[in-house]
């Protein structure tokens, strides 16, 4: 019974931990609390579904079309549309204000643009629907998966951002932006990037999730908030702590669900989020304000 | 030039309740509607509203309209006039008085949503317009239509749904095809607490061993944990009262954990056609669902081509879709057998008279439609109803192979 | 900041009731379509005016709108049929009020994002735990609400509200607590240095701020008929809160009545004209408006008066 | 030590998880007396001066203000018994006039005063500082020395028992650093009590009656500027142990 809990709820986490990563990245790095997130990974969902359907071609090898098209386009996003914002900025309150306006409004043409595309209806297909056994219990073949691209996924980002002298940068101008541009880092190109890249991220969980849920183009927020709960459990700019906070909440989820009350799932995460939060103001692994 | 025909009509209005007017006056019949194309209620009112009200208007503009005595009893076609409510109860009713009193509307469909009919009764009811309303569940339909006497209920309540499908259930017992043990589990909300509390009596009354009954909140992604704990407590029969993500997301977890029980039931969304276009027919063998209709039935059978047709390829699904359509089929019937665009006369006329509608005769009693389909079958890709059994084209159930 | 009313309050005050008494005048014209727009707009204003009270001078972003709104709501749904209308309005306040104590004492110690996020989070797990109790003991997450109160009533009522949140941060901007809270919006530290029980202040601004939308959503649930928590926990109803408000310009009093009103105007008209694009043109317009005009409306407007008067002197 | 003692210090310690930032600190501060709180970067007298104030609760040791016990109140309730301070790095309040800038100190300080009379009161501190005539202007817009003077004004509109100066001279220009230590010899002609951490020298030898001398942590000497300023260990703890 344990085994299966724990088992579970690693699968289930993965696939909130892409998005929160990527919703973390853009907010730490590039400063903007995207509100559109959750439409990014609709889009991402719909386009693995036309793609399938109308093409044959699989959820997995679609990432390899999807996530750089969500990257570029993102790129432009925060050229285009977000970096002026930024420049006028007085302080992180106005562009939180102002970031909170425009993501919005982004969030509404987005979806907009799905519900002209594909109605209101609920989309869904199967792929890799198939039972594999794993320490003695059936688990689906496709969430399995899901989460083996979402480790992967997760542990390139690390090494990344890590092990490299790019994202050695990117960190750098997540603690500090003015000093990091000291540093001759290009701060704006930076960000530009980490958008991009979180937007990707999220793509990628889109793709993934659409293997095993079924989905409107309504339902983007619903994934935003999810995030920006997991995001903040885990303290604004670190992937790790979002990481953890992914886990933690699907662990809790799957746990309530399977030994007290199904009734009570989304209650026990909320709640877990709101213990968090009040005797670790500053999140997981966040740093002191 | 709107504002010149909003005038005329007004005028025309008035002169044909004197019985003076003349036959070119009347240019349109307009009919507003107002429900969900975005927010949490779109998906719901993407397959079962918007395609039937589609595919309504173009059937009767086809036909050259609706006959209209009042008119020279000549056809006037219909004017769509749509408005989003946003899932929200607030804006429906403001779309509602919009479509009223700013779009002059002569008849208004009821919106989609058990919350959104409720909310915007008054409103029908202050302007004296009909309010046939379908897609809502609950067992207060004979209340309500005392309440406000120009609402009429089409699609039953849980004591009913929950009611007939224990009935087959009990059934299925009496001739030795499945035990005594039930799985039960419901969405916390308003259909699945309807239906639950409809089941609870029934099941108990009938002498079921309910092995497990819990709720889940709405949007719960993970429902393994549900299934693998049921599937250790071995039922004969597993009910779900689930909202469309939920019921694709049990089935998909049934078939990989090889959960096989006698009787698969789940709700909502399980007489969808993406239901079955995303499992197979092969897959979906056997698994029963809320709604139902005789798919035999010529109707139903030129019903589904044409919905085909109007709505780009998509079917319809096997619970609402129709009586949505029948709903419709009943105004234009009573507009026509009262031959002019008399709310009072129209609404007597649906509350008393008998209707020629896809899903049959239709006559309505105390305002509300009695014996509804309540649960059907996949049968060979086709979803057939089961039950209520005494209804023309009821199935037999068959019982659930195992997942392929 | 001068403390006798000036010679320009006493105008705006007067122009203020005169306003009121017109608008109060509106269900005489019509009581279909243009009341119900009025409705909408009247709660909103009532909303947003008392979340600007609170979260305007204090830069905390609240999204626990849908938890006041939905809680005042449920009071009328428990109380309405046995209690007399003023007793289930004086109960909705005090229940708005105390949960706004209960969350502003747990999240003192947040700032910026965090409290955003968290205020959210809480209205939801109240909203799961409403969902939880009435799953569990009452057998239905649906209420009905069989309460006669005409629309006229309902936006009589939510004009009084606008007036009290109007009122109620005219006041408080005149007194230590409104001129405590602008210092703590722009430096807590100095704040508390300076002897500002800000934990206090906040938490007892916030309350009057929660108090006030809980009455908004008691006046508005008779006009649902059915509540459930989906409804009345609709977290729409934070985000367009906050977005209102912050479109109009939270800093100033008549901030959020500039914000919603072309808001809701706009959506409606939107709605009308294109109701299968409404969204994607909001969004486009939405857009357009964060870029063009940075200062919100209200800013715009103060911009625009004082290029007028610069013109005339 | 004195029975005129206003401010006293005794065994004040904070630990920040193992670094010991302040380690046993006494010393009182007497009626009248301006105190300098001297020490290299990083001694610990920024710490010390935020615990007296409340800003952070002391792991140890007591702070009291004529007898009466300060230590863990919050930071409010310590100005509200009297206790006033400027900060390290200058705070004023953008979003406010200068006026109410400095009417702060009074409508929340020990008297809480309100309306006309808090005008009153700031108007004249303005004027005091050398700020008459700016009352509308917002403090954004002001140069650095101003700002320190809208910081000092609203921490003497609270009408303090002691005044804490938090290197309230540094980054001032020679003639502006002439300026801000005649308003603290002002300051002390009147009788106010000061504490105040400093690095300018001149400021120390010309406004201290006493100095206490930090280092990492502890106290290092107390006594006049001449006294403390000769102290071999001091000139060690600046300077480097070479040139003791």
């Amino acid at each position: 019974m344990l085994t299966t809990i724990l088992v579970a709820s690693v699968l289930l986490g993965g696939a909130y931990a892409l998005m929160a990563m990527g919703l973390t990245l853009q907010y730490g790095v590039a400063r903007i609390m995207n509100l559109a997130s959750g439409e990014t990974l609709m889009g991402a969902a719909f386009g693995s579904f036309c793609l399938f359907t109308a093409l044959q071609i699989g959820p997995l090898l679609s990432l390899v079309l999807i996530v750089p098209l969500a990257f570029a386009i993102n790129w432009a996003i925060y050229r285009w549309l977000l970096s002026p914002l930024v420049r006028r900025a007085k302080n992180q309150g106005m562009l939180e204000v102002d970031s909170i306006l425009a993501t919005f409004g982004l969030l509404f043409v987005i979806e907009g643009a799905m519900l002209a595309g594909f109605g209101g209806n609920y989309y869904s297909y199967s792929f890799l629907a198939q039972p594999v056994t794993l320490l003695g219990h059936s688990f689906g073949l496709n969430r399995v998966v899901a989460f083996g691209v979402a480790a992967l996924v997760a542990l390139g980002l690390y090494f990344g951002l890590n092990r490299t002298r790019y994202g050695t940068a990117i960190r750098a101008v997540a603690v500090d932006p003015v000093a990091a541009g000291l540093v001759a880092i290009d701060v704006p190109r930076a960000a530009a990037f980490a958008f991009a890249l979180g937007s990707a991220l999220t793509a990628c969980g889109g793709s993934l999730l659409s293997m095993f849920l079924t989905f409107n183009a309504s339902m983007g927020v619903v994934f935003t908030m999810k995030a920006l709960i997991i995001v903040i459990m885990g303290g604004v700019g670190d992937p790790r702590g979002a990481v953890i906070a992914a886990f933690l909440l699907a662990l809790v989820e799957t746990l309530v669900a399977a030994l007290v009350d199904p009734g009570l799932t989304l209650a026990a995460t909320y709640l877990l989020f709101v213990l968090t939060l009040l005797f670790r103001p500053q999140g997981l692994m966040g740093r002191r304000a | 030039m709107r504002k010149h025909l909003i005038g005329t009509l007004a005028v025309s209005a008035a002169l044909m309740a004197a019985g003076l007017v003349q036959a070119q006056e009347i240019k349109s019949i307009k009919i507003g509607t107002a429900a969900a194309k975005t927010g949490p209620g779109a998906g719901g009112a993407g397959v079962t509203h918007w395609p039937n009200v589609k595919l309504w208007v173009a059937q009767v503009n086809k036909g050259g309209g609706i006959l209209l005595k009042s008119a020279g009893n000549k056809r006037v076609p219909v004017e769509l006039i749509e408005y989003d409510d946003r899932s929200s109860n607030d804006d429906a009713v403001k779309a509602i008085e919009r479509l009223a009193t700013q779009d002059k509307a002569d008849f208004i469909i009821a919106p989609w949503g058990t919350g959104a009919n409720l909310a915007t009764a008054p409103v029908f009811a202050k302007y004296g317009y009909p309010q046939i309303a379908v897609t809502s569940v609950t067992d207060k339909g004979p209340e309500l239509a005392k309440r406000w006497p120009n609402s009429f209920w089409l699609l039953g309540g849980g004591q009913h749904m929950a009611g007939s499908l224990v009935e087959l259930l009990k059934k299925m017992n009496a001739e030795g095809k499945i035990g005594k043990k039930v799985a039960m589990v419901h969405v916390a909300d308003g259909y699945g607490l309807d239906m639950v509390a409809g089941a609870r009596p029934a099941l108990k009354a009938a002498g079921f061993d309910v092995v497990y009954d819990k709720s889940y909140p709405l949007g719960t992604q993970d429902l393994s944990p549900i299934v693998n704990e049921i599937k250790g407590l071995n039922p004969d029969a597993f009910i779900a009262f689930s909202y469309p993500p939920d019921t694709f997301g049990f089935t998909e977890q049934s078939k990989i954990a090889g959960f096989n029980p006698k009787v698969f039931y789940v709700g909502v969304g399980g007489a969808f056609p993406v239901y079955r276009n995303k499992f197979s027919a092969a897959t979906i063998e056997g698994v029963m669902g809320t709604g139902g209709w005789d798919v035999a039935s010529p109707k139903i059978q030129d019903y589904i081509k044409a919905h085909k047709e109007a709505n780009g390829g998509n079917e319809p699904d096997a619970w609402a879709s129709s009586v949505q359509y029948a709903a419709l089929e009943m105004l234009q019937q009573a507009i026509e057998r009262v031959g002019a665009l008399d709310r009072a006369a129209v609404t007597k006329e649906l509350g008393s008279g008998e209707f020629d509608t896809v899903i049959g005769k239709l006559k309505l009693k105390g305002n509300v439609r009695e014996n509804p389909w309540a649960v059907g079958q996949w049968q060979g890709g086709s979803f057939y109803g089961l039950s209520p059994t005494n209804l023309p084209g009821a199935h037999t159930p068959i019982l659930k192979p195992a997942w392929k | 900041m001068i403390f006798p009313m000036q010679r320009r309050e006493v105008i705006a005050v007067a122009a203020s009731m005169a306003a009121l008494a017109l608008l109060a005048g509106l269900p005489l014209a019509d009581d279909g379509f243009w009341l119900a727009l009025a409705i909408t707009i009247a709660s909103y204003v009532a909303m947003a005016t008392a979340w600007a009270l609170f979260s305007g001078p204090t830069n905390y972003v609240s999204l626990a709108t849908a938890a006041f709104f939905g809680s005042g709501a449920y009071v009328v749904s428990a109380l309405a049929e046995t209690a007399p209308w003023p007793v289930v309005l004086v109960a909705a306040a005090v229940v708005g009020a105390l949960l706004a104590l209960a969350t502003g004492l747990a999240t003192l110690r947040l700032s910026g994002m965090y409290f955003v996020i968290f205020s959210f989070g809480l209205a939801e797990l109240i909203r799961q735990l409403v969902t939880y109790y009435q799953t569990q003991f009452t057998g239905s997450v649906g209420r009905y609400i069989f309460v006669t109160i005409s629309a006229a009533e309902i936006y009589w009522q939510l004009l009084g509200l606008c007036a009290i949140g109007l009122f109620a941060g005219w006041a408080i901007n005149r007194s230590r607590l409104g001129f405590a809270l602008r210092v703590i919006g722009d430096d807590e530290t100095v704040a508390a240095h300076s002897g500002i029980d800000t934990a206090r202040a906040k938490v007892l601004l916030f309350s009057i701020s929660g108090a006030l939308i809980a009455l908004v959503g008691a006046v508005m649930a008779p006009r649902f008929t059915y509540i459930e928590p989906q409804i009345a926990y609709n977290p729409m109803v934070s985000f367009q809160v906050v977005i209102m408000a912050l479109l109009g310009g939270a800093k100033r009093l008549w901030g959020p009545l500039v914000g919603v009103i072309p808001f809701v105007l706009l959506y409606e008209w939107i709605a009308g004209r294109f109701p299968n694009h409404t969204h994607l043109l909001l969004g486009l317009v939405f857009l357009l408006v964060v870029y063009f005009v940075p200062q919100g409306v209200s800013g715009w407007l103060e911009k625009a008066w004082r290029k007028l008067q610069g013109k005339s002197a | 030590m004195s029975d005129t003692a206003i401010l006293s210090i005794s065994g004040l310690s904070k630990a920040f998880g193992g670094l010991l930032a302040v380690n046993q600190i006494s010393f009182d501060v007497h009626q009248g007396e301006i105190v300098g709180l001297l020490g290299p970067n990083g001694s610990g007298k920024t710490t010390l001066l935020n615990m007296v104030s409340g800003a952070l609760p002391p792991t140890q040791g007591r702070v009291r203000l004529r007898g009466r016990e300060l230590t863990g109140l919050p930071p409010h309730q310590i100005a509200r018994a009297g206790v006033s301070r400027s900060f390290q790095l200058v705070r004023v309040l953008p979003s406010l006039t200068a006026l109410e800038n400095v009417m702060v100190g009074a409508v929340f300080g020990p008297d809480a005063v309100w309306g006309a009379e808090a005008e009153a009161i700031a108007r004249a501190l303005l004027e005091r500082v050398g700020l008459s005539g700016r009352e509308r202007q917002r403090p954004e817009a002001m140069t650095y020395i101003d700002q320190k003077r809208i910081e000092l004004a609203r921490a003497l509109a609270a009408d303090p028992q002691v005044l804490l100066l938090d290197e309230w001279l540094a980054g001032l220009n020679p003639t502006e650093l002439q300026t801000g230590i005649a308003l603290i010899e002002s300051l002390h002609a009147e009788g106010r009590s000061i504490l105040m951490v400093e690095h300018v020298m001149d400021a120390i030898r010309s406004l201290c009656d006493r100095c206490v001398v930090m280092n990492a942590g502890a106290k290092l000497a107390e006594g006049t500027p001449e006294q403390v300023l000769s102290n071999h260990d001091v000139i060690a703890a600046y300077l480097g142990d070479e040139n003791a």
